[in-house]
């Protein structure tokens, strides 16, 4: 039976709704052990020094404290609605701080830990989900593109960017972010053919939350994702996506290998959303609660606390300070989320076109003089 | 006689359809469990199991297509698109081979298939979310489509496209899906294929479909006190037009305003507006109107109610189509 | 001044805008050392390399999402679509994604995207690939639509949209590719998005786009022998539409006729219909009439003739105009 | 590197254009070499009687002979186009020969032999081809779809088909034809996702013939295709598209394993576009005449006929008598053809819907009243 092996059993399984326990994942890229105990892995080394550490911790601490915060303020109305990182912090960050100045990232719309890395001011992402903008910041100056809502859309687009890159000849690479649900998308499957057939210079960063808002990853795949991507003729790799420094490590190896010309790669991140989808959904329907439980012990920013403490790296002051710096972004967030003006309303026919047409111009002055005669109404 | 909220009388309607037809199977992204994001496939999955109510892969061209061999074989899926801004990815099954597999077959093929979508803005929602995309649909030889503006058309409708043998493209006014209304579930209800009026009326003829006939029926309540006198038709369907009791209508009052929510450029209003104005060119005082969302991409949720026709853009209009 | 078929202009226009601008990138199916089916990027890839004119694999998806990246880090993509029955698996990619980011970044991401479709039918061909679907983008904020009709109108049109900030889709009127004319590579030609009367008349004003050009400018031909002054009107540009030199025209003639490949319904010809009848309406001796392709699924060759509008056709909605 | 393997040198070369010899293949199928020699493989077993390898052979033989007739009829003008099936006849005939009388079949547009072997009549085919119908066919009735043209569309269909075979419980299965280029399509990839997903009774038989178009198998993938299939969790494997019996043998394998419920398989059958895309298309723009000569030393004909003879199995009296029936057929083909009556215009408002909508009907009206009044006025 070589011709036709049952793949299924060769593979280790994947967990899923309701699974109390993961199973032994050999291939699983691990650095630091949910107990916070620094371990070795044969093909990731990964040298860093305290202070990095430190700040790595900083990182995960201050984007779910931002996490928080926005899930509060959307709970007081404050913003539309709000989709939370909460447990993917350490795959978000990992791979964030991985990035070069050069190189260009295309998230979803739950990468605020991405963003936060890449210096986004939380208010730009803010902005989006109170539905001032469509995302505030400078995608091209911070090398962060805009949030995209369309499912695996951006993944073409990072392959597309990394054949520029390409054609530039420069030393970067483009990292696509994408959930497990978006495998299913033709286009992401697409991109991963494009990204083959032409080595581009990108990599796929797939954060396998186990869920596609209610959906467990079992009805996306039987096998566990970065094995997809062998059959398009680049590797796949699983590393822990609540383990920062094993994420940093392979997300780098990753990037290095594209940026030298070696083609893609695809990353499966293995994480969990512990919250829900969005302040919109309800995962109570859907998920029990053991198997969060179960995760909370595998909390991303826990074992790095537990690590730095044992080891003596970081003291109670510092945590503390991290802790006092969290509430002063909490407090910025919110200040500055209550202070944000409403857009004018002429902003709408702003940019649509880079040249505007005479049929957006002539209603964009019916729009004003429209809302001139109500204010001449109400005088 | 019994009181139900949109949403509710199509998951009404739904469960009347897998009863009366054990061949429909209701596919879509979270619609099991979860019951869909707007539970409007709620408590189907318990009662009717995982073979009729399938909660698919993330991915609408899988959908779609997979809706199609199924139709082949002799079922009839229920597809739920989750909002009106992601209904493109399908978009080449649903204009390729949906609407085209009768007519390349000389009918051996028929493709009963319903497609639903809640589609429109007004509910705070980020990018994508509040598209109206029916005119894409309406110009698609081979598809029919109807939107939905009321409980009881919910009921009834859902299960009337379900039942037509050819693929229904259904639009549900996601912002309506909390309304409330009294629906009789033993009338046997109007064609589907039919406008109606809703509000008599001899100056002017007010048309709206979905979400904006609400808005209509309170524009001319408005405008009654004006001593203006506004007959509003619900369309119901886009796709054949059933423009019979508008021209009926626009006969009489000589002047004509078309509202929605979809960017006004080659909107419904278009083809209204031209084919109105063919068959009543002699009746007509004055021009027929638009009123739709601006040809601007759909702005982000804090301008969404300077985008959508409201009370007062309709009456503006109105007013503008009076002055002729 | 040279003589050129329609295809060649197009061949020549690409070869100046890459001479022109090193950021231009070609991208489709087979444009490569074929050429292209139809032989538009011929000799090409020989004279700019493979990173300049791309063989793509096989998914519409795949061509216009990297263009989207490519247009993010600088570079201004062509895309050749083979035929236009094969945009919709790129349609996801178009309406939500090039259609939407300049919007979206508040145009930071300007996307400088051609999208070039050889459209219409007249070709004797199978399934898919006769079909006119400009409709589907003109009705697409966030895109602008041209459609060109002769050789120097490709040539010089073809650099404008290449040049052009905004994404700009690109009907090539595939039955005409063959046509020959004199071009002037010297003159400046006229805006992109400009329409342009190409003969003068009195008593009615016949508008068209793409390959329905000279099917009308041969109607007016035929109509003069009636003594019938037929003024034509090529639309060049269907989003934004500039219905400037319509509107003086139809304000002599009080008569307005458009004839298009593509299903009337919700066509183009409904929109212009409108929007003439709107700023027209006590100048219009009849109302604006269409002359489109039935609203039925594109036929089998063997009946495309009898689907098209041809000049006899465009002549009876003509004297139905006429009369009213 | 164990984590991040690079695939590309663990697997056999794709030949490509101009490439002069096939490589060793280990994975590849093969039950009867280009010499004629019948092989045993260790999983595929073949019992196959000297009627059946005759039959097969006829089918062979005729389907090129109606090929020969259409490219001719074309050329003399009377069809719009011909996709010619020139050198994947053993593939089509393997796989249609492989069906059972339950099973469905979902063509693209090449399948002329699938359609042979499913009972449709040649000049059912021909009149799509020559613009009066879009495929003359029962599809129900003969479980063979119509031609699919938009590449790929008819994967999903074939595993949407498979979900109604499993609901109904019955003892059949789905058989998808795609060609090398439509494996890049987002379509093709969703339905291996699906086919996976819900274990669905659907084999995905895709011809290589090494070009879409002009754009050679490397373009689309830089691995075998077969090993696509593995990273959605189901089997993969590779057949020689030229050897009849081995196709044959490795599809029934694939249906019985469908119908048994164990769920999809993908066949790439790896053989050559001996002919032009079609019609209209001119190879010699892309491809080297060499590539041609080599494949013809492994004509999926010439070796079952070489077996044949050498084996006793047939005389040259059953070769002239399949050679007059080809004659006959090709007589009756060309002959059809002539007398096809064009189609009423008519046709075309009658099939949009299974309603007839009034809009339609009072355009059908008003069409015969447009003709009508050409037929007065010419009188
Ligand atoms: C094309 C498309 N279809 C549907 C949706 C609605 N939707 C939003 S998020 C989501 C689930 C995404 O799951 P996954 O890719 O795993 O990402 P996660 O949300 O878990 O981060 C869905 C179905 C969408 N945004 N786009
Ligand atoms: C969606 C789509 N895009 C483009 C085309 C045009 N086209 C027709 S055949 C073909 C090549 C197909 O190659 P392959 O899948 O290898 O099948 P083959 O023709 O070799 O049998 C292309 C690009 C199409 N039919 N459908
Ligand atoms: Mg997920
Ligand atoms: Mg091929």
């Amino acid at each position: 039976m070589t011709a036709v092996p049952d793949v299924r059993e060769m593979v280790d399984p994947v967990p899923g709704a309701g699974a109390p326990h993961l199973p032994a994942q050999p291939d699983l890229v691990q650095l630091l052990t949910p107990e916070g105990e620094r371990v070795e892995h044969p093909d990731y080394a990964l040298e860093i020094g305290d202070d990095e550490l430190r700040a790595l911790y900083r990182d995960l601490a201050l984007v779910r404290r931002w996490d928080v915060e926005a899930t509060a303020l959307q709970r007081q109305g404050e913003l539309g609605i709000w989709a939370s990182l909460l447990g993917q912090e350490a795959a978000q960050i990992g791979a964030g701080r991985a990035l070069g100045a050069d190189d260009m990232a295309f998230p979803t719309y739950r990468e605020h830990g991405v963003a936060w890395a890449r210096g986004v001011d939380p208010l730009h992402v803010i902005s989006l989900f109170r539905g001032n903008d469509l995302g505030g910041w400078d995608p091209v100056q911070l090398g962060f593109n805009l949030y995209t809502v369309v499912i695996g859309a951006q993944c073409l687009h990072a392959t597309g960017y990394a054949m520029g890159i390409q054609r530039d000849g420069a030393d970067a690479a483009a990292l696509a972010f994408l959930g497990d649900g978006a495998t299913s998308q033709g286009e992401v499957n697409e991109a991963l053919i494009w990204a083959s057939t032409f080595d581009a210079p990108v990599v796929f960063f797939c954060q396998n939350n186990q869920y596609a808002i209610s959906v467990p990853i079992e009805r996306q795949s039987k096998v566990p994702l970065f094995q997809r991507a062998a059959g398009f003729g680049f590797p796949g790799v699983r590393v822990d996506g609540n383990d920062v420094l094993a994420v940093l490590a392979v997300t780098r190896a990753a990037l290095a290998r594209a940026r030298e010309g070696s083609g893609p790669t695809f990353i499966e991140a293995f994480t969990y959303r512990m919250g829900a989808h969005t302040t919109s959904d309800d995962p109570t329907r859907y998920r029990l609660a053991g198997e969060l439980e179960e995760w909370k012990l595998r909390d991303p920013i826990a074992r790095v606390k537990a690590y730095l403490s044992r080891s003596g790296k970081a003291d109670a002051a510092f945590f503390d300070a991290v802790d006092a710096e969290g509430d002063e972004l909490a407090v910025r967030i919110r200040k500055g989320t209550l202070e944000m003006p409403d857009p004018a309303g002429t902003e709408m026919f702003d940019h649509v076109y880079a040249e505007q047409t005479e049929e957006i111009a002539a209603q964009r002055a019916d729009f004003l003089s429209y809302h001139a005669g109500f204010e001449g109404a109400e005088q | 006689m019994t009181t139900l909220t949109l949403g509710k009388a199509l998951n009404n309607g739904l469960r009347k359809a897998m009863e009366d037809d054990p061949k429909v199977v209701l596919m879509g992204e979270d619609i099991g469990k979860l019951g869909g994001v707007f539970r409007i496939t709620d408590g189907l999955q318990k009662d009717f199991g995982e073979a009729r109510v399938v909660d698919t892969p993330l991915a609408e061209a899988g959908i779609l297509g997979t809706a199609v061999g199924l139709a082949m074989r002799g079922y009839r899926p229920v597809c739920e698109i989750q909002f009106d801004g992601f209904v493109f990815p399908a978009y080449n099954q649903i204009v390729t081979q949906v609407a085209k597999i009768h007519a390349r077959s000389r009918g051996r093929l028929p493709m009963p298939i319903t497609i639903r979508i809640p589609f429109g803005g007004g509910i705070g929602a980020v990018e994508h979310h509040s598209e109206s995309p029916e005119a894409y649909f309406a110009h698609t030889t081979g598809l029919k489509v109807v939107a939905v503006s009321n409980p009881a058309d919910a009921y009834w409708m859902l299960q009337q496209a379900i039942a037509c043998p050819d693929p229904v493209v259904f639009f549900e006014p996601k912002r309506r899906y909390w309304d409330k209304a009294e629906v009789d579930l033993d009338v046997s209800p109007p064609p589907l294929f039919s406008s109606r009026v809703v509000r008599a009326g001899d100056d002017l003829t007010l048309l709206a479909y979905g979400p904006m006939v609400k808005t209509a029926l309170q524009a001319a309540q408005a405008a009654e006190s004006d001593g203006q006198s506004i007959e509003v038709i619900d369309l119901r369907t886009l796709s054949p037009l059933d423009l019979g009791p508008v021209e009926e209508s626009v006969r009489r009052t000589g002047r004509c305003v078309v509202v929605h929510e979809a960017q006004t450029n080659l909107g419904l209003g278009a083809e209204i507006a031209a084919r109105v104005t063919e068959s009543c060119f002699h009746s007509l005082e004055a021009p027929v109107l638009r009123v739709g969302g601006y040809d601007v991409t759909y702005p982000p949720s804090k301008l969404e109610e300077e985008y959508l026709p409201d009370l007062d853009r309709v009456l503006h209009v109105v007013d503008r189509a009076m002055g002729f």
